[in-house]
């Protein structure tokens, strides 16, 4: 199956009120020209499931600003003041999870699990409205998976299986939201011929279309 | 001591609490600064939450490289025998005990070990980043920060802002002196000289236990 | 047919079943036989749940190497494109959904598709390895067995002995026939000509609804 | 501080009773000069944690063919006869798990989580004198974290750091095992100089000590 694709065909994966899960860690990793094109296509009312909002001008913050985002399930919104103030006027809902949570609710809808029991946040407001559950006299929180429609990642190396990785720090969320959406487009830096089999670290099963950086 | 004299003060303090070979998570701010006083012959390995372990020093134009930065998005450089994971690898190192320890600012810290540090309701809501899953996880939790905010006492009985972690903060470390939460109350371990038992007692809203308390040393 | 004519009749109309670019997990024995029968044109992807995707032939004599095994610790090869991976991530695919058909034998299987194949009690404990995960978690559970056991009925209304999983079969496939399990029962969809129906329902133990069932075709 | 240690050394982290996880599936990817140091020193009643029993001369299975297991937790017996008897005679205890459930209570371990939520072994008498735990009515079985004392695993190759990593299908275990014990030794196949930073399987945080397999 042919997996590359042309930035243009993202409208073909695109709908209102959708669900998108955006690789990155304050915009690196972040398939930046994927989300110009949501942008330019003006999809609506979606939500976005990401490690934060960006800025203003990179990352998901850029549909952020547009308006376009309905709901925002991050860690972390600090960086883009905008968020804050959509937030702040019940304009976009938030649902701020601790950074580890968030990884591991993905890691949960990837895998099949229908939840986990996690320490962190007892005693906060994050464990409002939460089962608690008590495993050896120790309370847990159960954190249920986090699913999507689409995930959108920002590959650095991809081979034409679909194969891919991501170098340094802009690994972050992206090889974990590559098992927790019903679709995933790649935005590849480099195609390359091959990568070395023990050193995959998306293997292409999960993946199912890459769009070239520079076409 | 000017601002900068005073972050430095505490940093160099927090820094005779690591260990060679430690594993470290250094917050945004004053943490930072806690590794330009490590301890000589202490080598330890800084951790950042969005994915890399042998955190180096910010780079120059040669070094520089948009593809790694901290959890703090700045750049940085990765040391010798360093290396970079996902998120889940990451937290699965914090939230899993592996990270000796963490260094973090707060808005609050109370005598029962609660931090606040993510949310002023109405006003600012950064949202919590790793930084819950840190104080949870790290095996030592060392809170660096002055001692007051504008005068105001940030070391409060009890926190009156959302909390960040419940009774997981093990130290505080402040321009004023040392505090280490214990099950019967909040110690003071050590104290600077420059102020007065009286002026500490005067500048921390939580009741201190005070039992021959060490001069707080920190090389200049 | 003899017994390898058998297991190749059962093998090529499993590999009917499969749709290029599928994700498909193969268990020991005669499944593993379907990769030599696939449809023309048409590219699967096996996994190993020990690690790997892209499973090749077994080695000759210059392709083998010693670190490179399937679930059943034999040698085997990789293919181009294909990778290793570790255990949790090798399980992340299977019960996350991401294997589209696995194929595995059975001890008995019965009509509400609930599966018994890892032990018989005092008699035999091999374990389940990775049975019960792949057959909660694949979308597609296709029984690749003999219809019988020594004259036996392998496929009951109930399963008597301790269950692999329950409820997750779809497919059964044997050299009797092909049947389906539905929310009403096990529907025979396919039979052999060599068999009559009356045949396949003494061999069977479970209800089979017959509703004009076609000819099961295979190539030679 | 300097991880590499002899083989001779093993010594003085092993003893009577402890629980050691072992790395490999049918023993690729086993240490096996550790298990034959341990099955020298005949440290007795362990509780070996490990995808399968191994083979009656390879693996784990050297082990149980000694005498030296009290109990296995394992997904897979069936190509160590020896385990099988040991286990019908009642002489070794065996608890047979799932093999993704085990790797996940495993990783739980590991994370610091209490605990996950799988649909593996429901109705089965796998979820005997477990929780059920029912998400958006559909049940689940709440499976615990596994820790033991000490991990024993084969990296194909490390840095004198300790970063590891596993060709091939040796990986299987090995990973998922440094990150939920108490201590951590590794057998190297090969000691090299550097590990691209992008590659490295697992960190060296997770390895306190080497055993050169060549000395």
């Amino acid at each position: 199956m042919e997996k590359i694709i042309k930035l243009t065909d993202l409208k073909n994966h695109l709908f209102d009120g959708m669900s998108i899960m955006v690789g990155g860690f304050m915009a690196v990793g972040t398939p930046e020209i994927l989300i110009d094109e949501i942008v330019r296509l003006n999809i609506k009312d979606i939500t976005i499931i990401c490690n934060d909002a960006g800025f203003v001008d990179l990352g998901v913050g850029k549909l952020i600003v547009a308006g376009q985002v309905k709901k925002l399930i991050a860690s972390h919104i600090g960086l883009n003041p905008v968020a804050g103030r959509l937030m702040g006027e019940g304009i976009m809902e938030c649902e701020l999870i601790p950074q580890g949570t968030l990884a591991e609710q993905i890691r949960a809808g990837g895998a099949g699990l229908g939840g986990l029991l996690t320490p962190t946040g007892l005693g906060t407001i994050v464990e409002e409205g939460k089962e608690i559950i008590t495993v050896d006299g120790q309370d847990f929180i159960l954190e249920l998976p986090i699913r999507a429609d689409l995930a959108l990642l920002y590959g650095t190396t991809v081979d034409k299986y679909g194969n891919t990785n991501f170098t340094k720090t802009t690994r972050n969320f992206n090889p974990v939201m590559a098992t927790a959406t019903d679709k995933v487009i790649v935005l590849a830096r480099e195609m390359v011929d091959r990568i070395d089999p023990d050193n995959v670290v998306t293997p292409h099963i999960f993946v199912d279309y890459i769009v070239k950086e520079e076409e | 001591m000017d601002k900068n004299e005073t972050k430095n003060y505490i940093a160099k303090r927090v820094a005779k609490e690591l260990r060679d070979g430690d594993l470290v998570n250094l917050g945004i701010g004053l943490p930072t600064l806690v590794g330009n006083f490590l301890p000589k012959g202490i080598k330890i390995n800084l951790q950042s939450e969005n994915g890399l372990i042998g955190l180096g020093p910010a780079p120059d134009d040669k070094t520089y490289d948009k593809d790694i930065t901290n959890a703090g998005g700045q750049p940085v450089t990765l040391l010798d025998g360093g290396m970079y994971f996902d998120s889940t690898l990451s937290f699965s190192i914090i939230r899993g005990g592996h990270v000796d320890i963490t260094v973090l600012g707060c808005l609050q810290v109370d005598s029962t070990g609660s931090l606040a540090s993510w949310i002023i309701p109405g006003k600012m809501v950064p949202g919590m980043g790793g930084a819950m899953d840190l104080v949870t996880g790290a095996k030592k939790v060392i809170i660096a920060t002055t001692h007051t905010n504008r005068g105001n006492p940030k070391i409060l009985k009890n926190c009156t802002l959302p909390l960040t972690a419940k009774n997981q903060v093990n130290m505080i470390i402040t321009e004023m002196g040392v505090m280490e939460v214990r099950n019967d109350g909040l110690h003071l371990l050590e104290y600077n000289p420059e102020y007065t038992i009286d002026q500490i007692i005067e500048a921390t809203d939580a009741t201190l236990i005070i039992n021959n308390p060490k001069k707080v040393e920190v090389e200049d």
